[in-house]
């Protein structure tokens, strides 16, 4: 590619006691791309994520934002750099509605801590978190109790709070899981489509091979800590090793 | 071995599952399939005795367990695998997987055990290894191993395969099918039978927490 | 060096007994999350009923060394009645309910009991110092002690132990321990949650029973021993880490040490002492010495 | 006629309702019946006061002072409240009785500072019992005058406001009264702290001749039942200023010889006189139980209250009861009460000090020496710790 | 909504109006009204910090702070000018607050009730020691001006109770005014997922640290109001049962409004003179009846007895 890219982790290494869930992550990611990342149960996925933004200190190795040093940076300082992310579980504020939810993100986004005195329910605010809950199809629940929606639409609300103030790259964990199988489709389309709209890079854990082949010119595969392959989608997916790990022979 | 009859459930007043029936004979595998929020936790989880029905009843061969508690069911051979994992975080894997037959003071079923571990050979690797640092996938073949461990007459498992990587899910369904020799009866809910096709004898979709019955071949 | 040995013995002392009043409060915690302030409104009752009980027993002029076995079964019957009536007549209305919320119930409980305490002995003082005095006394390095203070020493121990056997190395234990982490999924998995639920309320009452009935003859069994003895446990427990049995002791430890060493060398700083104490531990270690490491979360 | 109303408010629950509020609410409960049936020996014996019926009104101490006495005077609308016990509540209590201008009068409470603080100028408080004051210094004389071996005092006080002034004084006596004696120890266990091993080991490690206590209540049950069979009072001489409550209770643990007081002229301590043998065998005969000093201390306010309002005249107003009470002098089963201090507003009384005997069984005391008032009580126009301080100046003692 | 505040100033409007109308109480239950708006005060400081997941069992520590600060400046320096000595209160708790909040910003839970309570039991153990300040007797607090102007002792009550009457309908006003804002809407996030506030970009830190200070703030106006009412103060302000008591006025009030805790406050002290008129000797368990009936009656508090009626 002949872009600079905005994110590259270089040499990521994370040893937990004995188990060695990351060793050697190189991947770089490209503005406006997306990325789909697949790999067995316990390849290291969600710890490449969450090395990345911070959750987790590599043990070693790099990780590098817009050419900046993110390393060991709190998930706070990464999130306000512009790197946003939803989760395997999804993370949500479950007492309140899914219009608090996206209120929320938006005043954290706006003003980190919150401003003390100035009311934060303004009008405009209000319009633009219900803009958000339209434009992820969620304007259905808006005054739902976010606990007791089902999982999938907790996922999508998710994927909507971490999209809230445009962040220059998201990860998504396991997005689709949860949600029901005719569902996948549309529901990645509804998530990513308002993302795409923007220069937004995007990186997707994902088990569903159909969706990561419709949604992702550009593979990750993770075996045991490390990467098995990179590459464009197709050529990934027919990888021997992938097929033989992660894949499966009949389903492919 | 499981007979539901028009089970009526309600969560915090709004009415969930609506005259929901259905029943796995002995020895067959049955689907139960619906989208998100169809109803298909809250029915596993009123058999399972964890929601109280407002209305109908749960036959555990032959036996009307509607009223009892939830912990009689797994003594009668029920193992549950919830959707959601569940595993008791500062517990080993193999604790996990062998509190169910601690529980209900039967003796560790050594052969089982080295069956689940045949089965799931990732997780015997990381047997001694406490729950809370598995990652998701890995915590779900554990609650797989722990419904499988006391599971000897029905099998409840609620999305299995979610969030399995394809080839495990593969391997799980060839052994989940294997289990019908044995006699066992099993109910797993899935949003589509993509996976399962092959294994269901018996499916039923649920829409509204209305289930209605097709045969599989129609499906 | 006559004042090295009296800390030691001190410390050790009045660490017995934080343990026995403590331990109770921390299995219940460590199970139910419920932080029961009528433990000590248990522990009042076990003073009273142990100056009925044996009240009772001199008055029928039973010989005096087998009052302490009269002591026991004063305890295990005043326990089991109170734990199993309180728990299942009133908390399990309530369980799964805010943590927050449950200590307030359990406050109510507590002013009711004390009340209720107040119109079934009146307010003036029981005194059964008999057993206080059955052993005599020894001399520790030229310092007379009482030998049923030392002995207090050994029961703590014992049942302390007795305790975390049954908690770590027992199938009942184990089933406690699923309970604490996931009540729900317990009982699907076979376990009798209620009566688990009801046997730690029990036991743990019984432990909050047995520190008053054999602080019983030491004291004047009067109203509002109760109130000073709940904050003293909380402060114990949380040294040592909510929930866990070894952090009782070392909290009962740490606290028993403080006391002594304040009173021998720096009385003036007695009462804070254990906050004090309970301030700095925290601020080091936010969840006390022996807390349990939470699961993973993303 | 309507009858006459007086708030009591003395402890019903809690640490201080055995000790102190039972016995006083039952002294208040058989001066009101006898009173009302006119049986209390003369000089009180007409009906009730003034000719009205009187009628009681009880509450609990242990709740909020403020709020509770506004309750009894504005709500309940008693013609005077009369008891407290705690000097904490006393403190509260004071300004308000002045503001809400109601006969007040305070039972027990020791602090010196209602009066030397608190309200300077009182118009309808009155305290009809002796400060902690004279329990400090008569201890002292005590102490001396018996000879004992003042050469290493050690003191164990409840850690509050009580406690610590009474351990003040003491000190601050003995050095007024020169004896030269080293403080070897200074216990301050928290009240209600019930466990004194540790205490007991400080107080046997440092080998005291003489060891001063002011507790009371369970604490000081607990205590002697915690430091005798260690040996502690064979070692020491041990004074206990309030060793009175413990004869009813006790009776065969406390060791002989130990060193108590009555915090008065009141129970063991009392003059014979025809109040005290009424008021000590009817006490006995109604509740089962001696009278312990608590009980007197709210018998003889309750008759300095009758007193002043029958002094007063019929119709008298609190108002007219107040100005009629101060400075005057009444009758008491503890014998004559002056309202000397504090515009004559605060009684002072005597002191006797004697040591535990057990007599056939019966706790009673001996080598009694008692103190009169002008010889333990600071004169008028000074402040206790003052007066202490300037070596009891202008005290008359023989 | 659980956030949306924007209804409050009707509900202090009616506070305002009910205070107005009390004035014309008797005398005792007007005072009893007046030191239970101090207290609510403070138990609305327990109630903020509950939106954020934070039991405070020590909060009767600024209570204590405030005043102790009214207690010491007109006993001893000499100041008597309320209009000095009720922002003294504040600044003084403010200060304090601000301090602890560097350290109890980090515990969340049972850890953090039971640090707070530590540290008021420490401040307990310090005044229980300072004969100076009468140990645990306390002492009293002369009469106060206000703006240079000593009401006669006739007057005094009525004055006292406008003044309490006006600062609590004004601090309830700050406190919607907070809650209305970005940092106030934050709380009920921070108690429900810091997982998800962290990768939102907040710092629950933060914002556990502004609602401690509010919250330090509002009960040292608290404990200033109560010693210009009661004329005394004393340790026990600062003892666990004093902030027992505000916890379970929180949660019996429920966290619906800032006027709640005030009235929830009011009606526990009626239950409590009411229990000790009618049952002297048995007080307490009435009043842990009551507490226990509330708790399974009304899970949310009295307060959603009002919002349930606005639903419907
Ligand atoms: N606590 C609750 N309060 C109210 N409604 C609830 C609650 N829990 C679940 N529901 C509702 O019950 C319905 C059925 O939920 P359930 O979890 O059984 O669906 P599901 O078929 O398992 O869906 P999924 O595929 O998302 O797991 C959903 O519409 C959900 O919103
Ligand atoms: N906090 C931790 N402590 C110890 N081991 C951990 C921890 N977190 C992750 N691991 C281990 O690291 C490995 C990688 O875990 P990770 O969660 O990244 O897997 P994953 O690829 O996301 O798997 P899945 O598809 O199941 O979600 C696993 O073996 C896991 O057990
Ligand atoms: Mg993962
Ligand atoms: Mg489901």
């Amino acid at each position: 590619m002949s872009r600079d890219a905005i994110l590259i982790t270089e040499g990521l290494e994370k040893q937990f006691g004995g188990v060695v869930a990351a060793r050697d992550i190189s991947v770089a990611m490209y503005p406006g791309e997306t990325l789909a990342v697949i790999g067995a149960n316990g390849a290291g996925k969600t710890t490449f994520v969450n090395m990345v933004t911070g959750y987790l200190k590599p043990s070693a190795g790099t990780i590098r934002f817009r050419g900046r040093d993110i390393t060991g940076m709190s998930p706070r300082d990464t999130a306000r750099s512009g790197i946003r992310r939803s989760f395997q579980i999804s993370q949500i504020f479950p007492q309140l509605t899914t219009l608090e939810n996206v209120i929320i993100a938006d005043i954290a986004a706006a003003e980190s801590g919150g401003a003390l005195s100035a009311p934060a329910l303004t009008g405009e605010r209000m319009d633009a978190a219900r803009a958000i809950l339209a434009r992820f199809a969620l304007d259905g629940f808006a005054d739902s109790i976010v606990g007791t929606l089902p999982q999938g639409v907790k996922k999508q609300l998710d994927i909507a709070m971490a999209a809230v103030g445009d962040p220059a790259v998201i990860l998504l964990d396991e997005p689709t899981s949860g949600v029901s199988v005719d569902e996948k489709i549309g529901m990645m389309e509804t998530a990513l489509a308002p993302l795409k709209d923007g220069e937004t890079t995007l990186l997707f854990i994902e088990h569903d091979m159909d969706i990561v082949r419709r949604f992702a010119a550009r593979t990750v595969a993770f075996y045991e800590g490390t990467i098995l392959a990179d590459g464009p989608t197709g050529e990934v997916l027919q990888n021997d090793k992938v097929r033989q790990y992660v894949i499966g022979g009949a389903h492919a | 071995m499981l007979e539901v009859r028009t089970l009526d459930v309600a969560i915090a007043g709004t009415p969930i599952l609506r005259g929901a029936s259905l029943d796995v004979p002995p020895g067959t595998t049955a689907g139960l399939i619906g989208r998100n929020g169809a109803g298909k936790t809250t029915f596993m989880r009123a058999v399972m005795g964890l929601l109280r029905p407002e209305g109908g009843a749960i036959l555990l061969d032959e036996r009307d367990v509607t009223a009892e508690p939830a912990h009689v069911r797994a003594p009668m051979g029920v193992g549950y695998m919830p959707e959601d994992r569940r595993l008791i975080p500062e517990f080993s894997v193999e604790e996990n997987i062998l509190l169910p037959v601690h529980a209900t003071g039967a003796g560790v079923d050594r052969a089982r055990l080295t069956m689940i571990y045949d089965l799931m050979p990732e997780i015997a690797r990381f047997a001694d290894r406490k729950a809370l640092a598995l990652s998701g996938g890995q915590q779900k073949l554990v609650a797989l191993g722990r419904a499988l461990i006391v599971g000897h007459r029905l099998l409840l498992l609620d999305e299995p395969f979610e969030g399995v990587a394809p080839a495990l899910a593969q391997r799980l369904i060839e052994v989940i099918g294997g289990l019908r020799g044995e006699g066992m009866s099993v109910l797993l809910s899935e949003s589509d039978h993509v996976h399962s096709a092959d294994l269901i004898d018996e499916l039923f979709v649920i829409e509204r927490g209305e289930i209605t019955r097709r045969t599989a071949q129609a499906a | 060096m006559l004042k090295f040995s009296a800390i030691m013995l001190d410390g050790m002392n009045y660490a017995a007994w934080l343990f026995l009043v403590a331990v109770g409060l921390t299995l219940i915690y460590g199970v139910m999350r419920i932080l029961n302030i009528a433990h000590g409104a248990f522990y009042a009752i076990g003073a009273y009923v142990c100056a009925s009980a044996l009240g009772v027993y001199y008055g029928a002029g039973l010989p005096e060394a087998l009052a302490f076995l009269a002591m026991g079964v004063a305890a295990l019957v005043a326990g089991v009645v109170l734990g199993l009536a309180v728990e299942r007549g009133v908390l399990r209305f309530l369980y799964g309910r805010d943590e927050v919320l449950m200590v307030l119930v359990t406050y109510a409980m507590f002013l009711i009991l004390e009340d209720a305490v107040k119109m079934i002995w009146g307010v003036n003082s029981y005194f059964v110092y008999q057993p206080y005095a059955y052993f005599g006394f020894v001399e520790i390095g030229g310092l007379p002690y009482q030998v049923y203070d030392l002995l207090m020493v050994v029961l703590a121990v014992v049942l302390g132990l007795g305790l975390w056997f049954w908690l770590e190395r027992t199938r009942m234990g184990r089933m406690t321990t699923a309970v604490v982490a996931d009540r729900e999924i317990s009982a699907a998995m076979g376990i009798n949650v209620t009566r688990i639920f009801a046997t730690t309320f029990a036991i743990g009452t019984v432990f909050a029973v047995v520190g008053g009935v054999v602080t019983a003859p030491k004291i004047a069994v009067t109203p509002g021993i109760g109130v000073e003895v709940i904050i003293l446990a909380f402060a114990v427990v949380v040294i040592g880490g909510l929930g866990s049995i070894p952090g009782a002791a070392i909290g009962a430890i740490f606290a028993g040490y403080a006391r002594a060493l304040c009173v021998h060398l720096a009385p003036q700083f007695d009462l804070f002492a254990i906050y004090a104490v309970m301030a700095a531990v925290l601020a080091v270690r936010p969840h006390g010495l022996f807390a349990k490491t939470s699961g993973r979360k993303i | 006629q309507d009858s006459f109303k007086i708030g009591v408010p003395v402890f019903l629950s809690g640490a201080a309702a055995g000790p102190f509020g039972e016995p006083e609410k039952q002294a208040a409960e058989l001066l009101f019946d006898a009173l009302n049936a006119g049986e209390v020996p003369g000089p009180y014996n007409t009906v009730g006061i003034n000719g009205r019926t009187i009628e009681a009104r009880f509450t609990d101490e242990a709740s909020d002072a403020a709020v509770e006495y506004r309750n009894l005077v504005e709500r309940d609308g008693v013609d005077a409240v009369i008891g407290y016990t705690s000097s904490g509540n006393c403190k509260t209590v004071a300004p308000l009785a002045e503001e809400l201008e109601t006969f007040t009068v305070f039972v027990d409470c020791g602090t010196p500072q209602i009066f030397e603080e608190v309200v300077t100028d009182p118009k309808f408080l009155f305290r009809t019992g002796p400060t902690a004051t004279s329990d400090a210094v008569g201890a002292a004389r005590y102490l001396v005058d018996s000879g004992a071996d003042l050469s290493r005092v050690a003191g164990i006080n409840q850690n509050y406001a009580w406690g610590q002034d009474n351990w003040r004084d003491f000190t601050a006596s003995l050095k007024a009264l020169d004896t030269g004696s080293e403080i070897v120890s200074e216990q301050f266990p928290q009240l209600g702290a019930g466990q004194y091993g540790a205490e007991v080991s400080a107080l046997l490690t440092s080998s005291p001749t003489v060891v001063f206590n002011s507790f009371w209540g369970g604490d000081l049950e607990a205590f002697v039942l915690q430091s005798a069979p260690r040996g502690l009072f064979a070692r020491s001489t041990v004074l206990m200023t309030c060793g009175e409550a413990l004869f009813p209770t006790i009776t065969k643990d406390v060791p002989e010889g130990a060193i108590v007081s009555a915090r008065g002229p009141f129970s063991v301590f009392a003059p014979e006189n025809e109040l005290s043998t009424w008021f000590s065998a009817a006490y006995e005969e109604r509740f089962g139980t001696m009278a312990t000093y608590p009980a007197w201390k709210m018998a003889q306010a309750i008759l300095g209250a009758k007193a002043a309002f029958e002094k007063a005249g019929e119709g008298a107003t609190g108002a007219d009861a107040a100005a009629a009470f101060a400075g005057m002098e009444f009758e008491a089963p503890s014998g004559t009460v002056k309202m000397a201090n504090a515009n004559g507003h605060q009684a002072i009384q005597g002191i006797g000090f004697g040591t535990y005997a057990l007599v056939d069984g019966e706790p009673t005391v001996e080598n009694v020496k008692f103190y009169e008032a002008e010889c333990t009580s600071p004169p008028a126009d000074m402040t206790a710790a003052a007066w202490i301080e300037a070596g009891f100046e202008g005290a008359i003692c023989d | 909504m659980k956030t949306d505040f924007r209804r409050e100033p009707v509900y202090i409007a009616v506070l305002a109006v009910l205070l107005v109308l009390a004035f014309f109480l008797p005398g005792w239950l007007r005072f009893l009204l007046q030191t239970a708006l101090g207290g609510g005060l403070v138990a609305l400081g327990v109630v903020l910090q509950m939106r954020a997941g934070l039991v405070n069992f020590g909060q009767g520590l600024y209570y204590c702070i405030g005043g102790y600060t009214v207690g010491m400046l007109a006993a001893k320096a000499g100041i008597t000018e309320a209009a000095i000595l009720l922002p003294a209160a504040v600044i003084a708790a403010l200060v304090i607050g601000a301090v602890l909040a560097l350290l109890l910003s980090r515990y969340r839970e049972i850890f953090y009730a039971m640090l707070s309570l530590a540290v008021s039991m420490i401040l307990y153990g310090l005044l229980v020691k300072a004969a100076w300040l009468g140990s645990t007797d306390g002492f009293n607090v002369p009469p106060v001006s206000y703006f240079g102007w000593l009401p006669d002792r006739g007057v005094r009550p009525d004055i006292a109770y406008g003044v309490t009457a006006v600062l609590t309908v004004l601090a309830c006003f700050l406190v919607a005014r907070y809650l209305r804002s970005g940092a106030g809407m934050l709380c009920e996030a921070v108690a429900e997922n810091e997982i998800r506030l962290e990768y939102l970009g907040a710092s629950p830190r933060r914002i556990v640290s502004i609602t401690i200070v509010i919250a330090a703030g509002l009960s040292g106006l608290g404990g200033g109001i109560l010693a210009i009412s009661t004329g005394h103060v004393d340790p026990s302000m600062t003892n666990w049962t004093t902030s027992g008591g505000f916890v379970f006025v929180a949660l019996l009030a429920g966290r619906g409004s800032t006027i709640a805790p005030i009235l929830g406050f009011f009606l526990l002290e009626l239950v409590r003179t009411y229990a000790l008129d009618f049952a002297p000797n048995a007080w307490q368990m009435i009043l842990g009846a009551v507490m226990l009936a509330v708790i399974l009656l009304l899970p949310d508090g009295l307060w959603s007895l009002v919002q349930r009626r606005r639903k419907t």
